[in-house]
């Protein structure tokens, strides 16, 4: 009887207090049963609003990008002014050793299905930089999905990474099963070597 | 009755009908058209193309649709250091206020279908609109955010700018006609003319108040991006945000109504008549329709203008604006004084 | 009629919230939020109001007293920074809270009072208000408007700086 | 007996109470619910340290945000506040008969002499705002 | 905010009473970080700490794109750190590498041709537009004026198309090389550098009717980030700031290098000494360049075609190479180019970029590296504008202000 | 003629009437391009830019023309050319490899600055008039000889039709379309 | 005119809230040194005070609706007047308590 | 035109007159004064540097365009070069006259001219944080652009060594 009461508590417990099975129900109704993973998909993916994080002077080409030359809101992408309400990251050139911190706490604070494009040679190789004290390769910060040669990349750059980012977040669903499993499936994580924001002092 | 008159008398139920179809249905709407809209103006102004590929077809139309789905699909951070309750509640509660002015402005002059019957929606209305922003400010401040707390100060002393600019410019339509209903003030509109016509100074001081009051361009104060990143609304992500954002223009959905029906003239080329569809459905088209064509002269702005300083917009407020309704109100009681309406 | 009972449970359940609301204005820790919940407060005041037949008190209350008075009660709290640590001294409060809950209590129970409310037979006349107000209170309300006009100049006078 | 759907009191209670009260109730829900769908797993939150603190323009947190944002523009609260009942007031007075417009033009006319030169001081006030800080 | 008692005996006792703690708020001032990740700061932060709307003090806190330039420029070979520099302001990029160039050439006693001095001069000067429209634009959208932004921007793309004819590359030219320029002047491009003068000129017009004499723009611009004249030299700002605040400085008029002594032009100087002034300042100075531009087009065009570079690095070129100038216009390197030893010696030279005056300090001590290269650049002597003007403006003038120096963090971070 | 200092002032205008003609004479023009944006946007997949034969994009190497010389990887300004060396069968001793010294270069760290293309004694390497690749993977942009040697694939052609623009007075730009077969 | 049983209910419904709230509004302005939270209890009186107000006048509609406007209108000027006074205290003495006011002698 | 002069906008003559006035104003506060190339560099002792900038600053010197530091790691100075000229003088604006001064390497201290000249107030910090010369009198010095655990390596002096890649490629 005892053991039955435990039991039923417990299970009372499962009911009630764990968010994780509840979650999981609730994503398996909605991507699974009622096949939202399809809008999903196709919602994120025209609608990659990148944050305004300007790490370096590819900002320039990055402006351009906007510009009505290049128009990247024709892709639906909106550069936005806070990282709560973005989920694309486009690292613009160079990262310093100061810059590095504010890449993580932006990356990190944008909701989660979320993109990162690394842009110019800066943000690959450190570009002209390659051997400079104080620059920090982006992809050791966070996960970068496309990468962009050139120094400054043209625009048409950008415009074909964000397009390569939707061909791929749609015929990969990324979103989708990023939502149902509740992290990035096609892609490890990236924990940084090391705090990046260690100078910072308050 | 058969299913479908059962179907049209809940659907066409009053306060159904205002607040669910036209308050949330068609508002949810006319928001996506609007911010659509707003983005391909504004593209167009300067010159480049806006939301496309999308659906090229249709000239990116389904944009905002795509934004509001990936909002609604991103997850919501609630950030430790927020006060939970109110970070959550606030801005649901400021949203839904900020269409219930709606539901006291009547769509049709027929009294059954009138949400509430009464004499003094005008001021009812006026009454619930300046509601909504106090939720927007306590928003800001449970936000525990720098920005949020400015913004949401900002957002406070901006009230304080338009709220009685508005008040005193509506009601000038209600001292023109002596009545606080908004029967009454259509009706007069329908006698004689419009009182855009009638009364343009007060209708400029009304057009300003809504402007400041939905933030919209040159206005836009509390949401300045550029000191203040997203206002208030700066911790909110998800689909928390995709409402704070549709809230105001809400808002200005709401205002826009009580302006087309105050000095546009309400449904008035059409008479209502008998029926539901006569009576309630075409007369709330025109209004409407009415409606959305201020919203797009709102949104035509931000591609004109930029934004005030706070202060300016303040003082621009108490020394130009309210001088002007106030002279608009007196022209309002000039004109019940000489009997015109 | 269901009606009236209706109106009875939305009354009890407004009244309700408005204990739970006055009680969270004195208790909130936050002053910020006790603003919040006072606006709330006057809300559901302008609510029962309403219920009790007097619309235009309601409209009243809640433009001039949620939408101005206490937004400017947020405003200035939040700009005076929020919640200070307060001091609380509870026997006090006791005290004197009892005698005023004795007191009001004998009065309205003792006079009958309690049972004086009658509801108006017809919806408050905008016209005889304003009527009345035009004609008969004209002096008294150019005194409310200078009274007010007074408070502004006392307002500034004291909340200014002198620089 | 049932109710009475067209009576005003409950088309009003309906529409300025009940259904805003489901709506939000609704949407309350409804966000609850996203936020349960939508919500990463432990170890994304475990790498992501600065997720749930405080937005600080993409510096780790610092300082107490409640704090004092005493703007100097206080003077066109008070100005605000002053002058909004008397607006109302005189708005009250708008649904007089016709026949009475002339005394309501007369008290328009006092709110305007009382009241011109004291928002013309005031705001005159309350644009210097160095008078204004808290401190 | 600190806990602290009111001072007097009286209070003392109280404390005893438990619960009777008073929380002093002192006059604390709100510090906000403006930046690095704030759409009101490029790659920089500045802490502000304001009273209520009014800043009190800004500490511009810069470094965010430090690529330590000078350690690099004094590893790499000469022609190396010509990319390198070139880096500082991309948008900009010929302006801010010919003075480092110049200060080569005095070192090495050379003088480029007529021919590239004309063609270095060009490629400034659209350069020099294309950059002032990148500060419009950022300005504009620092104002909330987003079409600003735009129109700027698209305006920009066709002196970048016309720079992209010229060298081959949008942004990054790496054109001025020691001895003279990569590539000679294509065809069709002086017919198109023409039509772009006068359509640039019709533009500015436009520009005047929706920002600069829109009222709203105005009431943004007007008197605000006053720098008076005294205060403008003693805090050594450069460029449009200076020449707004009716400093008469222009490096390209105090002291000519390349073409500027023989084109005609004006230097405009403003006494307003507000943010509305130092955009008007840039409208003036776009309408000179674009003069400047037309009179080297037309000089360009006039003289016979050779090769834009001294004759010390083309004398003894191979056939093949005069072909391919010939063919394409593109200058060939010597191969020794990348390790050519520069005789000992220290040299100064400045340049106007369109942020105002670039300094370089070159020192050599013959080897195939320099010794030292010392760069300051208009924008890191312009930071201190934050610390001395910004103070006493309101949090929202913040922007203007920053959007009106043209602050540019990479070039001042070096 | 050299320059000259000229002192400006800003053109002074005030009240309320200059107010409202400035308004007006913004939001007119606001109209204007509401319904003449001449605008220039590119649609890009649909559309590509075909760039002009001298512009600086990816860098081939035409592998018979190279002559070891090693100038290209000393100039590199990113150290992004490097020389490998790989074994090759010496045409003089038959039976035996000599070590041959050839270019390669990483897209990772170039900067498109053309430098190895200019000084390259024998015009091996040349640019295709193309920039718009990314890549999903670092790795894949470390090339080696036998990319080098060949054109980088160009999705963007099959996807979209080629435009140019030419610099025009009334509108800025004007996209026009490239001719087939035109360089 | 014979009271209904609703009215009289709802009349006690009304003097129920009333004088829960004044009971708190009085317990807060007694016990709490904060002056903010004395005004807010204040305002919480203030609540009562207006249903009592409505209800007791209810005999005369139109005398409830003026004396209502006017206690209103009053109200909110007094509301500035206080705040301004809080905020020039806290100018003088850095706090928001109520004693530092009985020791000055204001 | 000669050839390595055209720089010098100026004729020599002027430079001249100026070098002659300097001289004259500053006096025995001059180690040396020469023309160098886009330059005239003015060697002062390092205890008399602050009365050196005053008098160049009255002469009408009015800003500092470049605060330059060059390591000399063999002779065990660093070399600090206060690059000022004019924006009100129309005349001195053609002409930058350095004032150098040397410091010694392993005890780098010097009094802070940015009192004098508001202008290398920021410059002076970048110095800091570089090469770690501490400048006494400055209200502000803390490191601009590094961050401290950079800084502390001061990258610019000649001890700190960056490497290039060789050209091979393993
Ligand atoms: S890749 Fe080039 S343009 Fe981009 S940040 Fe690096 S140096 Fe600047
Ligand atoms: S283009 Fe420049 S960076 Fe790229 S490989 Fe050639 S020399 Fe190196
Ligand atoms: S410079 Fe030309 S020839 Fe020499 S190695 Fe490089 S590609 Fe070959």
């Amino acid at each position: 009887m005892a053991i039955e009461g435990v039991k039923a508590k417990e299970q009372g417990k499962v009911y009630v207090g764990n968010l994780d099975e509840t979650a999981k129900r609730a994503k398996q109704l909605l991507i699974g049963r009622l096949k939202l993973g399809k809008a999903v998909d196709w919602a994120t993916s025209f609608s990659l609003w990148p944050v305004h994080l300007t790490t370096s002077c590819c900002g320039c080409e990055f402006a351009a990008a906007w510009s009505p030359r290049f128009d990247g809101e024709q892709f639906g992408a909106l550069p936005w002014v806070g990282p709560r309400q973005t989920n694309l990251i486009i690292i613009e050139g160079t990262v310093t050793r100061k810059m590095a911190c504010a890449v993580k706490v932006t990356w990190d604070q944008m909701p989660a299905p979320k993109f990162a494009i690394a842009m110019g040679a800066c943000a690959l190789d450190g570009g002209i930089f390659y051997n400079s004290y104080n620059i920090v390769r982006p992809w050791e910060i966070i996960p970068i999905d496309v990468y962009i040669p050139g120094c400054p990349p043209r625009p048409e750059s950008v415009a074909r990474a964000i397009v390569d980012l939707q061909r791929s977040i749609r015929s990969k669903g990324i979103a989708s099963k990023w939502v149902e499993e509740g992290v990035r499936p096609d892609k490890p994580l990236v924990a940084p070597k090391q705090d990046v924001c260690s100078w910072w002092r308050g | 009755m058969s299913l479908v008159e059962v179907l049209a008398s809940i659907v066409f139920y009053p306060p159904i009908y205002q607040l669910v179809i036209v308050g949330l249905i068609v508002t949810l709407g006319v928001v996506i058209i609007i911010l659509w809209f707003e983005r391909k103006a504004t593209a167009r102004v300067q010159r480049r193309l806006g939301p496309y590929h999308v659906a090229p077809k249709l000239a990116g139309m389904p944009q905002l649709l795509a934004d509001l789905l990936r909002y609604a699909f991103q997850e919501i951070i609630i950030p430790r250091t927020v006060d939970r309750g109110v970070f959550i509640t606030a801005p649901i509660i400021a949203t839904v206020l900020s269409i219930l002015p709606i539901a006291v402005v009547p769509f049709t002059s027929i009294p059954d279908y009138w949400p509430i019957p009464m004499d003094y929606s005008v001021l009812v209305a006026l009454a619930i609109s300046t509601v909504s922003p106090i939720f927007l400010v306590l928003a800001g401040w449970a936000s525990n955010n720098k920005f949020s707390i400015i913004g949401g100060v900002r957002e406070a002393f901006i009230i304080t700018a338009y709220e009685l600019i508005a008040i005193l410019s509506i009601l000038s339509v209600s001292a023109a006609t002596l009545s606080f209903n908004f029967i009454d003030i259509v009706n007069a509109q329908m006698n004689t003319a419009w009182f855009i016509i009638l009364n343009p100074i007060a209708f400029m001081a009304a057009f300003l108040a809504v402007l400041m009051s939905t933030s919209g361009f040159p206005f836009e104060i509390p949401e300045s991006e550029n000191e203040v990143v997203a206002g208030p609304f700066t911790e909110y992500s998800g689909i928390l945000y995709g409402l704070n954002m549709g809230a105001a223009y809400m808002k200005r959905f709401a205002f826009s109504i009580i302006l087309a029906v105050a000095f546009l003239g309400g449904w008035s080329p059409l008479t209502p008549g008998e029926g539901i569809l006569y009576g309630y459905l075409l007369p709330s088209i025109v209004v409407i329709i009415k409606a959305f064509i201020l919203m797009m002269v709102f949104s035509f702005l931000r591609s004109v203008y930029g934004r005030y300083r706070l202060d300016q917009a303040l003082q621009g407020a108490w020394r130009l604006v309210f001088p002007m309704a106030l002279i608009g109100f007196g022209i309002g009681i000039i004109e019940a004084y000489l009997g015109l309406t | 009629m269901p009606e009236q009972q209706l109106m009875l449970l939305a009354s009890s359940l407004l009244v309700a919230s408005m204990i739970v609301a006055s009680y969270y204005v004195i208790k909130a820790k936050d002053l910020v939020y006790a603003s919040g919940a006072l606006a709330i407060l006057g809300s559901l005041n302008a609510a029962f109001i309403a219920l009790l037949g007097y619309g235009l008190i309601a409209a009243f209350l809640v433009i001039v007293y949620v939408g101005a008075a206490v937004m400017f009660i947020i405003v200035s709290v939040s700009m005076l920074g929020g919640a200070p640590i307060e001091t609380w001294e509870p026997e006090r409060g006791i005290i004197s809270a009892a005698a005023v809950a004795g007191a009001l209590g004998i009065i309205v129970v003792s006079s009958g009072i309690y049972a004086a409310y009658t509801s108006p037979t017809s919806p408050v006349d905008l016209g005889r208000i304003a009527s009345l107000i035009v004609d008969r209170y004209l002096v008294v309300i150019s005194v409310i408007f200078v009274a007010l006009a007074a408070t502004l100049i006392e307002a500034i006078a004291i909340a200014r700086r002198r620089v | 007996m049932p109710l009475d759907w067209s009576d005003p009191f409950v088309r009003s209670t309906l529409s300025l109470v009940i259904i805003p009260l489901l709506l939000v109730l609704m949407l309350l829900m409804a966000i609850m619910f996203l936020r349960i769908v939508t919500a990463t797993s432990r170890d994304v939150a475990s790498l992501e340290k600065y997720k749930e603190l405080r937005y600080e323009a993409g510096n780790p947190m610092k300082g107490e945000a409640k704090s004092k944002v005493s703007m100097q523009y206080f003077g066109f609260l008070v100005i605000f506040l002053a002058v909004e009942p008397a607006i109302i007031l005189l708005a009250i007075a708008l649904t007089v008969p016709q026949a009475l417009t002339g005394k309501l033009l007369y008290l328009y006319g006092v709110f305007i002499a009382v009241y011109t030169p004291l928002l013309l001081y005031a705001v005159k006030e309350a644009r210097r705002i160095e008078a204004w800080m808290i401190d | 905010m600190s806990v602290s008692v009111i001072g007097g005996p009286k209070r003392e006792s109280d404390l005893k009473i438990p619960g009777t703690e008073v929380r002093k708020i002192e006059k604390d001032l709100y510090e906000v970080f403006i930046g690095p990740q704030h759409p009101g700061s490029g790659h920089m932060r500045i802490i502000i700490r304001v009273d209520g709307d009014v800043i009190v003090e800004a500490d511009p806190d810069m470094g965010y794109v430090h690529r330590t330039m000078e350690k690099l420029g004094e590893i790499r070979q000469y022609i190396k750190n010509i990319p390198l520099f070139e880096r500082m302001a991309i948008q900009d990029a010929c302006n801010v590498t010919v003075p480092y160039v110049l200060a080569l050439e005095k070192i090495l006693d050379i003088e480029p041709p007529q021919r590239a001095k004309y063609l270095r001069s060009l490629l400034c000067e659209i350069n020099r537009i294309a950059a002032h429209l990148y500060g419009f634009g950022i300005f504009g959208v620092f104002i909330g004026h987003s079409t600003m932004y735009m129109w700027a921007f698209a305006d920009r793309e066709v002196m970048v198309e016309l720079a992209e004819k010229l060298t081959g590359a949008r942004l990054t030219h790496s054109y001025p090389i020691p001895g003279g320029a990569r590539r000679d002047m294509p065809q069709d491009f002086p017919q198109a550098a023409r039509k772009a003068a006068r359509y640039m000129r019709r533009r500015l017009e436009e520009y005047r009717k929706i920002f600069l004499d829109n009222p709203v723009m105005k009431a943004r611009m007007e008197g605000v980030g006053y720098i008076p004249k005294k205060l403008a030299a003693e805090l050594g700002v450069v460029g449009p700031v200076a020449r707004a605040s009716g400093i008469k400085y222009d490096a390209r008029y105090n002291d000519p290098y390349d073409a500027y002594d023989e084109v005609d032009f004006e230097i405009p100087v403003f006494e307003e000494g507000d943010a509305l002034a130092r955009a008007w300042v840039k409208v003036e100075e776009i309408k000179q360049s674009l003069r400047i531009i037309e009179q080297a087009v037309d000089w360009l065009e006039s003289h016979t075609s050779e090769a834009p570079i001294h004759d010390k690095f083309w004398a003894k070129s191979p056939p093949l190479w005069k072909k391919v100038f010939e063919k394409e216009g593109r200058v060939k390197l010597l191969p020794m180019m990348a390790t050519m030893k520069i005789p000992p010696g220290k040299a100064f030279a400045r340049g106007e970029t369109a942020r105002g005056e670039i300094v370089y300090y070159v020192e050599s001590t013959g080897d195939s590296i320099p010794y030292r290269v010392r760069i300051v650049s208009p924008s890191a002597r312009n930071a201190i504008v934050f610390k001395y003007v910004v103070p006493g403006h309101r949090v929202m003038d913040l922007p203007t202000i920053y959007g009106s120096i043209d602050y540019f963090p990479p070039e001042a971070d070096r | 003629m050299p320059a000259r200092p000229v002192a400006k002032a800003l053109p002074k205008r005030r009240g309320l009437f200059e107010g409202f003609k400035g308004n007006i004479a913004a939001i007119s023009l606001g109209v204007k391009y509401l319904i003449d944006p001449k605008r220039f946007t590119l649609i890009y997949p649909n559309e590509y830019i075909k760039l002009d034969p001298g512009y600086r994009g990816f860098i081939v190497l035409e592998k018979k023309k190279c002559i070891n010389c090693s100038s290209c990887a000393r100039i590199c300004p990113a150290a992004a050319m490097k020389m490998i060396k790989l074994p090759e069968p010496d045409p003089r001793h038959p039976g035996k490899t000599k070590i041959k010294l050839w270019p390669v270069i990483n897209y990772q760290r170039c900067i498109f600055c053309g430098y190895c293309v200019d000084v390259c004694p024998t015009e091996a390497l040349y640019h295709v008039p193309y920039h718009d690749i990314v890549y999903e993977n670092l790795a894949e942009m470390d090339w080696d000889l036998e990319t080098f040697t060949k054109p980088p694939d160009y999705p963007t052609a099959s996807e979209g039709m080629p435009v140019k623009y030419i610099v025009d007075e009334e509108r800025g730009l004007v996209k026009v379309k490239a001719q087939e077969g035109e360089q | 005119m014979v009271m209904a049983m609703e009215d009289v209910i709802l009349g006690q419904l009304g003097f129920i809230a009333a004088i829960a709230m004044a009971v708190i509004g009085v317990y807060g302005f007694a016990s709490s040194r904060s002056l903010v939270r004395q005004l807010l209890s204040i305002e919480v009186l203030f609540n009562a005070v207006l249903i009592m107000v409505v209800i007791l006048m209810s005999f005369s509609p139109l005398n409830a609706t003026l004396l209502a406007i006017a206690l209103i209108s009053i109200v909110s000027g007094e509301v500035i007047v206080v705040v301004a006074v809080i905020a020039a205290v806290y100018r003088f003495s850095r706090t928001f308590e109520s004693s530092i006011m009985e020791e000055e002698g204001v | 035109m000669v050839e390595g002069l055209r720089f010098m906008k100026l004729s020599e003559e002027m430079v001249r007159v100026v070098i002659e006035k300097v001289k004259k104003e500053l006096g025995d506060l001059v180690k040396s004064v020469e023309e160098g190339k886009g330059y005239i560099s003015i060697k002062v002792p390092l205890n008399r540097l602050r009365e050196a900038a005053v008098k160049l600053k009255n002469m009408g010197f009015d800003h500092v365009k470049s605060l330059t530091v060059t390591d000399y790691k063999k002779k065990g100075v660093f070399e600090v070069m206060y690059m000022a000229s004019s924006y009100l003088d129309e005349e001195l604006s053609r002409i930058i006259v350095s004032l150098t001064v040397e410091i010694d390497r392993n005890n780098p201290r010097m009094p802070s001219l940015s009192d004098i000249w508001t202008s290398v107030e920021f410059q002076e910090r970048e110095v800091y944080e570089f090469f770690g010369i501490h400048f006494e009198g400055h209200p502000d010095l803390r490191p601009l652009l590094l961050v401290p655990d950079i800084a502390d390596l001061k990258p610019l002096t000649k001890d700190f060594i960056v490497k290039e890649e060789p050209i091979f490629k393993s």
